[in-house]
């Protein structure tokens, strides 16, 4: 088993948030798993991404130069590393701020503005969350929603409900089990 | 005198400090998101301008230019 | 037949760049105002800047005249080598709190008690921004940051430093301000003490020192409104803004 | 070992000073290492520790110092230009013989650089930043759990040789997570420390001093550090080896380097080549015997840094010219992949012994 994981956007979109949650969530079931975050200078406003890496081997590397899958939320993330996506490899578009590349057919999400509707657009990381799990299963979703109490656990209580509501939600844009190439 | 309020929507990021200074509610804050998704403030058509330059005063990112505009 | 005029344009003495900072920092507004100083007295072409290490540290992108970037805590060393070597042009050093009154504390003491003919402009917003909000030398007791979670302890790190009230206690430094980024009249406060500290070193030949209390959204936790009125309601009470030193004489408050 | 824990290299780092029973923590903002003071922040009060957060690099170190006079555990963590400001004080503690830790987790230079990882400051740490005849023992983690385990062993060391002691790591190995596990076993016993200052009491004064006027004394003392470090090289030089028995190509690299050469040993020895690893865990020491001794079996050594190659001026210094040794290096933030390593490894040699140094000046992906 080797899955290597993109999630990539601007400072302040939560991009290290969602990635330090599903390594937290695979260290019980998987081997191996390595998270690696790379962020610019800007603390809001520039590139943000990071890697999750799971593997029944030693991982040599927490840096990967190909990926399994790719969730990009803004569209200077998209231009900077659609050209690495592996072309059996599944990609997560933030439809509402990535333009429809030509040549790939990846899954369109509108999180951003679907993050407005729930009440604060900074849940859209939650959203593509749950249409990346809708889309490949890596970690059971019920985790996840625990995960997300635990990270939240200071925050108001509607904080909570809110990224929850949000994930679930990514969940049912992508239907399961239908095939990944159609828009969500 | 009339006055015209231009507002580079690009490098707005949406602090919302010019709608907030702004004591004739020229300027309101939209939806509309600029390329960076940030929410980017709008000249409302009925609100008059004074001229009084405190938007682009304000404005940490200069994104806000003011003419004025007389018959000769 | 109609005619316009200009009422307000970007300043010539600031790039076309956008900044990096985060929506409503105060950064971002002082180097406006700083270009805006440099266009009215005409000294784009003899001013020299130097940026800190921070957040600021990619002025000289921003600015439409010549920095300099410096060590961190060192831009007074680098202000004083390029002044006494080019006594001509307009000298300017532009520090945050961890860079001016952390490591460069023995640097920004030193250059104003030599009186060196160079502006400092001391953005004080009582975070490190970019390394990650944690405390500064600024930071206000009970204030939480990255280095003090339960909030800065007057037992384990001591009170803020108030920067204006210590070089007051030197001879040479000839204006010394400290402005608060509150609103439109701060920001018109900003522009017009950055004018006066400019002028010291022209006119007078002399030091100027200006600190800018200013908002800090992402580490001061509020929104950039909300950020204002922390720096009115809470920086503003411990850090007393007025001027402090007029001509060469204390002003006393 | 307890149970399995995600943490940062850096938290870990902490984790493992705070179970070596580190007495006091000085540190400064300074990315990548962040997160390890605002973890000592966090945990230090908590077990009732000293931590301060210091007005700069230079002060850190020098609170180190005093904490270390006291015969108490300290250690300051950093990053490359910080480190460059602890050098003095490094010096210091050598010629006082007091025992510290020091973290460099190493971004790239020359100047303020970028916060990308680097292996840069390999000549600053291992031959001497500061001033004067003397070393630091310099450990080499290349994962989270040895940033956790090495730091331990980092304050052992110290105590038993009252010498500084070195953590080189970098922003990739400090910011990442993996799973670790923590050590459970006590904090390593301090040893009796009858030179250390908490008060002449019943005692006649201590003095830690590093200043010897009298002709004849300072080099005196120099012999003595000098006598010190020859010990310390018979006993405490640590190194990993893979597939070496066998191999016809050996690649010696440490820390992150040394892991991306795992991920291209397999692939290689999957294409048919035998490839072996020699990792140095202890960079001073340096497992010069062993390396020598690996040399003469081999056709090749290739050393792969973050640097313009600095290490490999060891390997050259080991391998003293029985064998042919290449090298493959990214500056300036640039980090080898796989792939780079593979393709140098894969290349059909012409057995001419030249000297290839190969600076992929490829800018950073």
């Amino acid at each position: 088993m080797l899955e290597r994981i993109l999630i990539a956007g601007t400072g302040g979109q939560g991009i290290v948030l969602v990635g330090k949650l599903l390594a937290t969530i695979a260290v019980r079931s998987v081997r191996h798993v390595t998270f690696f975050p790379a962020y610019g200078a800007e603390v809001r406003g520039g590139t943000s991404s990071c890697e999750v890496v799971l593997s029944s081997e030693e991982i040599s590397s927490p840096v990967s130069e190909v990926f399994d899958s790719m969730v990009l939320m803004n569209q200077d993330s998209a231009s900077r590393f659609l050209p690495k996506a592996d072309q059996k490899g599944l990609v997560l578009l933030n439809a509402s701020m990535c333009r429809r590349p030509a040549g790939l057919a990846p899954v369109m999400v509108p999180a951003s503005e679907q993050a407005v509707k729930l009440g604060d657009i900074r849940v859209a990381n939650f959203i593509m969350l749950g249409a990346l799990l809708a889309s490949k299963p890596l970690v059971p979703s019920h985790r996840v929603e625990d995960g997300l109490r635990q990270f939240f656990s200071e925050r108001s209580s509607d904080v909570v409900d809110m990224n929850i509501r949000a994930f679930r939600h990514g969940l049912g844009l992508v239907s399961h089990g239908s095939s990944r190439r159609q828009t969500a | 005198m009339k006055f015209i309020l231009t507002i580079d929507k690009e490098r707005c990021k949406g602090c919302g400090l010019c709608v907030k200074v702004c004591e004739h509610s020229v300027l309101k804050l939209t939806e509309l998101m600029n390329r960076k998704g940030y929410r980017y403030p709008q000249v409302s058509t009925t609100a008059s301008c004074r001229g009084c330059r405190q938007c682009a005063e304000i404005c940490p990112d200069a994104a806000i230019e003011l003419e004025g505009e007389e018959e000769k | 037949m109609t005619r316009r005029i200009s009422i307000y344009r970007r300043p010539e003495a600031l790039q076309d760049t956008q900044t990096h900072y985060c929506p409503g920092c105060g950064h971002g507004l002082v180097h406006k105002v700083i270009a805006e100083v440099v266009d009215k007295l005409g000294i784009r072409e003899r001013t020299i800047g130097i940026a800190p290490v921070g957040c600021a540290v990619l002025a000289y992108f921003y600015w439409n005249f010549d920095v300099s970037e410096s060590a961190h805590g060192r831009v007074p060393a680098v202000a004083t080598g390029i002044k006494r070597v080019l006594p001509d042009r307009v000298v300017f050093g532009y520090q945050g709190d961890g860079d001016l009154a952390a490591i460069g504390m023995g640097e920004t003491i030193h250059a104003a008690n030599r009186g060196e003919a160079i502006t400092t402009i001391f953005i004080n917003n009582a975070v490190y921004g970019m390394t990650g909000g944690q405390m500064a030398p600024t930071t206000l007791v009970g204030q939480k940051t990255s280095t003090t979670p339960q909030g800065r302890n007057l037992d384990t790190e001591g009170p803020p430093i108030r920067m204006c009230e210590l070089l007051n206690t030197l001879e040479k430094p000839h204006y010394i301000e400290r402005v608060a980024f509150t609103g439109i009249a701060g920001v018109r406060r900003i522009r017009k003490a950055i004018e006066n500290a400019f002028l010291a070193q022209i006119e007078h030949n002399a030091y100027s020192f200006v600190e800018v209390l200013s908002p800090c959204p992402i580490y001061q936790r509020r929104s950039p409104a909300d950020a204002l009125k922390f720096v009115e309601e809470q920086m503003a009470v411990y850090f007393p803004v007025r001027v402090f030193r007029q001509d060469g004489k204390v002003v006393n408050a | 070992m307890s149970a399995r824990v995600l943490m940062t290299g850096n938290d870990a780092i902490g984790e493992g000073a705070i179970r070596a029973g580190c007495d006091g923590y000085y540190g400064y903002p300074i990315t990548p290492q962040n997160e390890l003071t605002a973890y000592m922040a966090r945990h230090m009060p908590e077990n009732g520790r000293v931590f301060v957060q210091a007005e700069s690099e230079l002060a850190a170190i020098n609170m180190v110092f005093g904490t270390a006079a006291a015969g108490k555990r300290a250690m300051t963590s950093s990053s490359s230009p910080g480190i460059s400001l602890k050098q003095e004080g490094i010096s210091y503690l050598a010629g006082c013989q007091l025992p510290a830790v020091i973290v460099n987790v190493q971004r790239a230079g020359p100047g303020l650089g970028d916060i990308t990882p680097s292996q840069a400051d390999y000549f600053q740490a291992t031959k001497g930043g500061g001033h004067g005849d003397y070393h630091q023992i310099v450990l080499a983690p290349a994962s989270v759990q040895e940033m956790h385990d090495l730091t331990i062993r980092a304050f052992v060391l110290a105590d038993r040789y009252r010498t500084p002691v070195m953590i080189l790591t970098d922003g990739r190995l400090g910011q990442m997570m993996e799973p670790l596990e923590l050590s459970d076993k006590p904090a390593p016993r301090v040893p009796q420390k009858k030179w250390a200052l908490d008060g002449a009491k019943g005692r006649k004064p201590n003095i830690i001093r590093s200043l010897y006027l009298v002709p004849g004394q300072l080099e005196a003392i120099n012999h003595a550090l000098q006598d010190k470090y020859r010990q310390i090289e018979q006993k405490e030089v640590d190194y990993e080896e893979r597939l070496t028995d066998d191999c016809e190509v050996l690649l010696v690299a440490y820390g992150t380097c040394a892991r991306l050469c795992t991920g291209a040993l397999k692939e290689a020895r999957a294409a048919g080549r035998r490839v072996g690893l020699l990792r140095p865990i202890t960079l001073w020491p340096y497992p010069y015997a062993r390396l020598r001794e690996l040399s003469t079996r081999v056709r090749q050594v290739l050393v792969v840094e973050m640097s313009s190659g600095q290490m490999l001026e060891d390997v050259r210094l080991a391998v003293d010219g029985t064998t042919r040794v290449d090298f493959v290096g990214r500056m300036g933030g640039g980090v080898p992949t796989q792939s780079e390593v593979l393709r140098h490894l894969c290349r059909r040699t012409n057995g001419r012994c030249r000297d290839q140094r190969k600076l992929h000046n490829r800018g950073r992906k």
